[in-house]
């Protein structure tokens, strides 16, 4: 080799010099790892994916099941030990029986527990059948009352005596399922347009440039309710599911357009997609191999932030009674029970449990959109 | 005895700017404008000027990443039939790519970090000899020996080089196909002293092994002295002269070229007394007729000043001054 | 600067035509048109008498194609200021919205600026005091004001107002001024319950404004520039105030253009839930029945007051930043 | 090359009177989630009033850093944290700026007006939305009594000064309106508007064109003769060193290794880095050579950094047991300082 004499040092030296020697997509996941509320989110989500996916392994109740005895029954608390006659307490799951009383001057309910009567809770207890994943018969519980035919409102119960716990976790498909297939709506339309924004420029850009900025400039409920009140009542719930997911989606993918195209424009000046260009790669391949993958990381990201955008639209539109409609159950149905302020002076759980569940979901994927963003920006703070 | 490998004519590159989604372009700029010249097989052709000459322009319009508004290119290739760049659809233009290829100013941008090496370097191969596996990882261990790396960085990201070492990788993939012709566009300015002068002997040791032939593009007087056999210097858009190394650095005959050569600093304290040539300010922009050097030309007279002027031939020399020559 | 906003009013002129033709092709969309529904009112009442039926069907267009329906409304709007009748009030549209407007509007610029004094001060003193106690909990409250929907939060607060206050809740006047005129007693009833849609409106754009005042600030806290102040030795608060913060505000001001169209989102469905004099319930209560010449002037209107707000907010941009102004 | 100059021309006379600023141990690090980078690893420095003294050194060798302590503004996560930088004021008083309270009234006096600095980066070193006029006058403000008018009238007089053409108008100019050796001419009327004694100019051409770098070069010179100030100027360019400079200090890894008159660094050079930097650049007009001498290896990582001396990993003459294991002192030899070993009582000379 002509050039060794010139360079013994320089090659020894070349795995002091820089001691980084991870991937990119390793550093990253190292960079993510680190922002620790993320990374907890990312477990949390991962979790409130499970229960859509296994809704109802995890609900103790039918969704469908009225109550008489269980109107407006208020949440149960679950206690751990049980008092035996001679006094020794032992370690039993139960829940305390109650029974209903009805105050005859003001017509009001209450419930009070049944003295010494307890309800044994355990896990992977006998219930309602099922298909697990829409396909397995099981009838196998989570968690709940040993006993099938004893109801135990861990969150309490609505107006015709529903558990609110399990229209809550077989909501969670509803609602997390919009998310992402509004999502993946945004995802085409946005990546789309925005690369074809980014790759053609002049005319085709402004155009599409200026129909963004148009979408962008109609305030979105007057515009979804206007697009959702026009959907016929007697539809199926399937129809309108989707029918919905599409106009929440409008919202998404503008904002992706633009992400995509500003990407696309800074990265067609790079140096490496033009030497990659006249390395002989056509237009697609340096799309494909070159400019996909700089901004993937960018675009996960921003979908992540996306989802929870799209259940609270979806929660907006379903709590104004222009979404999805009952028979449905989805987050934002739930809340329509809370509507007004006597229902939740009364029952505040409507309000509640479904309003945490809909917080807890859209903070842990902020979180991770959050954390996934700062991981893959190389000049993040 | 003359051989060219490129032959350049008339070319020009104006870019529109101004104008929105109705309007038209308020204005253009020629950012290279009627040049010709001629690169000889396996010499060291330089191009230089300050920035906004057009030489960046001019490079990326010869590997035609640029499409020229006007002007004949001819890249006249070694056995096989000569290719004219300016007509040449995308599947000629790919062809080429493999004989004229491109070393970056900026090592750290002209390669994707997220690729490894053996993909950075082998891609040309993949695509145009259609190498994979073994036989592509053994080519490009070589490559980067030839180039005084090791072979076991093949598997590495570019993050884990130094920036130095990054140049090694481009001027790697750069040879990758056995181009005769490359262009180096400022391809040792983004490296440190001490970087630099291994890079430049690197690059005039490979051109001594494998006979190639440089466009060396760069603002700096000192590395093109070292490194050319002939020199173009560009002002404007327009080469302004175009010697000999020797005779542009003994002998300037364009005003331009003479307050540029004593505008850089010498690495001399005893020079430092020497006369200097001071140039007036420039705006920036283009006269509307005549030179484009006269307003900051000590010698402009009014037929500079209302008068284009032509390339004058002279003593091996092309020169773009109405009084080359005389002054 | 005039030229600036030439351009810029020009820009409008599609975008507001768009929006026009968009608000009528919604409130095209479900089947059935006014005559329909009036037709099936009457029938108790012995039904529509053809001349009546005819007279509407010539104002309106009904039953002709979409673009004549169009050119009749939007014809009727620009020349005659009439929006049309609500079919289920049977009063002309410009009876029922104009007040409700003002409400609407009034509400959403004191929430912006409500948003702007919550946030500002606290993204400096975030981006500023970077990981200080004070910035997690800036954090915090900025990632749970973006969970938690409008409508949820106006339910808490109606709740926590009337379980622990005793305080009435709903309406922007106690029960008692309604329809009473304007005295300072109510003026101060006025205040105390439109705190309420305000901070409920408010805390999720001032929440998303924490989190880019902060983002945009610590984009500009390492600049050079700032270094350049301290190395004069300016105080590190009038040098913050003077240059880093003055840049940060550009995109903060240009958020008026977002921000706008989603108080207005929020503060209709907050209104809903409140029961506040805005156009909120009325449209909710139009869309549902259908009043389609009622819904499309709320949306139209309500789509014009954000496109003047995003243009408001450009001349802004371009009156505190030079570079907008000149490009 | 004959030389028809004056021998007085041919050196440079030694520094009169007591230094401005003395520098002395400093040591500044920086504290990164990777380890400590040791930017400025005990550096020995004097500036002196109507000099010129130049920082040589490639990109990271701790340069810039040293210069920024001096003003202390170095960014978190970097500290001063040994050494003294004494400044000694107008008035007979002196300062240890490294032990001075960050922020402090009396830092801040210092600033702008006694030493002033100017940046490699012209566009982003001003205010991106302030006129240049104003970024002057208050800088005025700062460190004057003056008023609104006077103020106004002193910075046009400095932009006037600066070879700014129309500088009343350009007063109400925008940086971004300006060509970069426009704005580097502003900023350097912005840093001698309140008459400082000493102006650290931090890589002030780099950005530029060869021919506007030579203009701001002479600009500076000019400034210097008029107002008897010291220039600290830090650069990479052997070139601008040798064209300005009447003293030259020499940095490899956060430490000098050679300091000197720039007649004798330039043509007695004593520590082999600087004789192989000297040796590796291109020189215009000399006879052509084959190959450059390059400098072999690349500069270490900074987080490891070598034992010993620095630059034995990079130097053809080591002398094994001795550079590896201390760090060699910086001694006065032939006029200059040097450190390195070779010179050493009994060492080969090189």
């Amino acid at each position: 080799m002509s050039l060794a004499d010139t360079q013994p040092e320089a090659a020894k030296q070349a795995d002091v010099a820089v001691p980084e020697l991870l991937g990119p997509w390793s550093l990253m996941w190292r960079k993510f790892r680190r922002h620790r509320v993320a990374y907890v989110s990312l477990w949390l989500v991962g979790f409130i994916y499970a229960l859509a996916l296994f809704g109802d392994f995890f609900a103790p109740e039918r969704l469908d099941d009225t109550n008489r005895r269980g109107i407006f029954a208020p949440p149960q608390g679950i206690h751990f030990f049980v008092e035996n006659e001679d006094g020794s307490s032992e370690f039993q799951l139960h829940a305390k029986a109650r029974k209903v009383q009805v105050n005859q001057s003001t017509m009001r309910r209450s419930y009070v527990d049944v003295p010494g009567k307890i309800i044994p809770l355990g896990f992977f207890v006998e219930g309602y059948d099922y298909k697990l994943l829409w396909l397995i018969p099981s009838n196998t519980h989570f968690f709940g009352p040993k006993d099938p035919d004893d109801v135990v409102y861990f969150l309490g119960a609505d107006r015709l005596g529903r558990d609110i716990l399990s229209r809550i976790i077989i909501g969670t498909k509803i609602s997390m399922s919009i998310g992402l297939v509004g999502v993946a709506i945004s995802l085409v339309i946005g990546v789309s347009l925005g690369g074809l924004s980014g790759y053609y420029g002049g005319w085709v850009d402004n155009v599409i440039q200026r129909l963004i900025e148009f979408l962008r400039s109609i305030p979105t409920i007057p515009l979804w309710m206007g697009l959702a009140a026009a959907i016929p009542l007697g539809w199926p719930p399937l129809r309108t599911y989707f029918v919905v997911t599409i106009i929440v989606s409008m919202i998404g993918w503008t904002s992706l357009a633009r992400e995509v195209r500003g990407k696309f424009l800074s990265l067609r000046s790079e140096d490496f997609i033009v030497a990659a260009r006249l390395d002989g790669l056509s237009d697609w391949e340096v799309i494909r191999k070159h400019m996909i993958p700089s901004f993937s990381s960018h675009i996960i990201a921003s979908l992540t932030l996306a989802v929870p955008m799209m259940i609270l639209a979806e929660t907006s539109l379903s709590f104004l009674g222009i979404g999805l409609q009952p028979p449905i159950v989805s987050w934002g149905t739930l809340l329509k029970e809370a509507q007004n302020i006597r229902t939740i002076i009364e029952a505040p759980w409507l309000l509640l449990a479904p309003g945490t569940m809909i917080v807890v979901a859209v903070l842990a994927l902020n979180f991770l959109g959050d954390g996934l963003r700062d991981a893959a920006d190389p000049h993040a703070h | 005895m003359s051989d060219p490998i490129l032959k350049v004519r008339n070319l020009d590159k104006h870019f529109p700017i101004g104008g929105g989604f109705f309007g038209k372009p308020t204005d253009i700029v020629r950012a290279v404008d009627n040049v010709s010249f001629d690169v000889e097989r396996g010499e060291t052709f330089g191009i230089v000027g300050e920035s906004g000459s057009g030489k960046t322009t001019l490079g990326r319009c010869i590997m035609r990443v640029l499409s020229p508004t006007n002007g004949d290119m001819t890249l006249h290739r070694k056995g096989k039939d000569s290719l004219d760049l300016v007509t040449a659809d995308r599947a000629r233009l790919t062809e080429s790519w493999q004989d004229m290829r491109m070393v970056f100013q900026d090592p750290q941008s002209s390669l994707n970090p997220r690729l490894r090496v053996l993909e950075i370097v082998g891609q040309c191969l993949r695509k145009s000899e259609g190498l994979s596996g073994k036989a592509l990882s053994d080519r490009v261990g070589g490559l980067l020996e030839e180039v005084g790396l090791r072979k076991e960085f093949l598997m590495r990201y570019p993050n884990a080089f130094s920036g130095g070492q990054r140049q090694r990788l481009g001027i790697a993939r750069a040879l990758a196909t056995k181009p005769e012709l490359v262009i180096a566009d400022e391809a040792v300015s983004a490296l440190d002293v001490s970087i630099q002068a291994q890079t430049l002997n690197l690059l005039q040791d490979l051109q001594e092994q494998f006979a190639l032939t440089y466009i060396f593009i760069a603002h700096d007087l000192a590395v093109v002295e070292h490194i050319c056999d002939r020199i173009a210097v560009m002002y404007l858009g327009e080469i302004v002269e175009l010697s000999t190394t020797q005779d542009l650095f003994r002998a300037p005959k364009h005003p331009y070229t003479r307050a540029l050569l004593s505008a850089v600093p010498i690495p001399d304290p005893r020079a430092r007394h020497k006369a200097k040539r001071r140039l007036p300010v420039g705006d920036g922009g283009v006269p509307d007729k005549g030179c484009r050097f006269a307003p900051r030309c000590p010698h402009a007279t009014e037929l500079c000043r209302n008068e284009t002027p032509k390339a004058k031939p002279m003593a091996g020399a092309d020169v773009l001054c109405h009084y080359a020559g005389e002054i | 600067m005039l030229g600036f906003l030439y351009r810029r009013i020009l820009y409008m002129i599609p975008t507001v035509f768009l929006v026009s033709v968009v608000t009528f092709l919604i409130i095209q969309l479900p089947p059935g048109d006014y005559l329909d529904t009036l037709a099936a009112e009457l029938s108790d009442q012995g039904g529509l008498d053809e001349a009546t039926a005819q007279a509407l069907r010539d104002q309106y267009g009904l039953g002709k194609p979409f673009y004549v329906q169009y050119y009749k409304w939007i014809t009727g709007i620009i020349f005659d200021w009439n929006f049309g009748i609500s079919f289920e009030k049977n009063v002309p549209v410009n009876d029922l919205i104009w007040d409700r407007l003002g409400w609407t509007f009034g509400i959403s610029v004191l929430t912006l600026l409500f948003i702007w004094i919550v946030a500002l001060p606290i993204g400096i003193y975030s981006a500023v005091r970077k990981y200080s106690f004070g910035d997690y909990a800036a954090t915090l409250f900025g990632f749970i004001g973006l969970a938690v929907p409008n409508f949820l939060l106006a339910l808490v607060m109606m709740y926590v107002a009337f379980k622990y206050f005793g305080q009435s809740v709903g309406g922007l006047v106690s029960p008692q001024y309604i329809g009473e005129p304007w005295t300072w007693d109510k003026f101060v009833d006025l205040l105390k319950h439109i705190w309420m849609p305000i901070v409920v409106v408010g805390t999720s754009g001032a929440a998303a404004l924490i989190r880019i005042m902060r983002a945009n600030l610590l984009d500009e806290l390492y600049r050079p520039y700032v270094v350049t102040a301290r190395a004069k030795g300016m105080s590190e608060f009038q040098l913050l105030m003077r240059y880093p913060v003055r840049v940060a505000l550009n995109p903060f001001v240009s958020t008026i253009g977002w921000i706008l169209p989603t108080l207005v989102s929020g503060e209709i469905i907050v209104a809903v839930v409140m029961n506040l004099p805005t156009t909120g319930p009325l449209l909710l209560r139009a869309l549902l029945v259908q009043d389609m010449y009622l819904a499309g002037s709320l949306i139209l209107i309500v789509s014009l007051l954000t496109v003047l707000g995003t243009l408001i907010s450009d001349l802004l941009l371009a009156w505190i930043d030079p570079r907008i102004r000149y490009q | 090359m004959p030389q028809i100059h004056m021998p007085t021309d041919m050196s440079i006379a030694p520094p009169e009177g007591s230094p401005l600023v003395e520098i002395r141990g400093l040591k500044t690090h920086f504290f990164t989630d990777d380890g400590v980078v040791k930017a400025v690893e005990g550096v020995d420095l004097d500036i002196f009033a109507n000099r010129t003294l130049c920082i040589l050194g490639e990109s990271g060798c701790g340069k810039s850093i040293m210069a920024r302590s001096i003003l202390r503004i170095i960014d978190a996560p970097g500290k001063i944290t040994a050494g003294s930088i004494t400044y000694h004021g107008r008035e007979g008083g002196s300062v240890d700026l490294a032990r001075a309270r960050p922020g402090s009234k009396e830092l801040r006096d210092i600033r702008g007006s006694d030493i002033a600095m100017i940046f490699q980066e012209p566009m982003s070193s001003l205010g991106p939305i302030t006129k240049i006029g104003k970024q002057i006058v208050e800088t005025l403000h700062l460190h004057r009594n003056l008023s609104k008018a006077e103020a106004r009238e002193l910075a046009i007089e400095m932009l006037a000064k600066v070879g700014i053409p129309k500088p009343a108008e350009r007063f109400e100019a925008y940086p971004f309106e300006l060509s970069g050796g426009m704005r580097q001419r502003a900023m350097i009327a912005m840093a001698l508007s309140c008459q400082p004694r000493l102006l650290i100019a931090d890589e002030p051409t780099t950005a530029l064109d060869v021919t506007t770098q030579a203009q701001i070069l002479d600009l500076i010179a000019e400034l210097q003769d008029e107002l008897k100030m010291g220039v600290m100027l830090i650069t990479h360019d052997l070139g601008v060193v040798a064209e300005v400079a009447e003293d030259v200090a020499v940095m490899y890894m956060g430490q000098i290794v050679e300091k000197g008159d720039v007649y004798s660094i330039f043509e007695n050079p004593q520590h082999p880095y600087t004789q192989a930097l000297l040796a590796s650049i291109p020189r215009m007009g000399m006879t052509r050579q084959r190959r450059l001498p390059a400098i072999q290896g690349m500069v270490p990582h900074p987080l490891a950094r070598p034992s010993g001396c620095a630059f034995r990993t990079r130097c053809n003459h080591v002398i094994a047991g001795k550079c590896d294991a201390q760090t060699p002192p910086l001694v006065s030899r032939d006029g200059s300082e040097v450190a390195c070993f070779l010179h050493d009582e009994g060492a080969k000379h090189v």
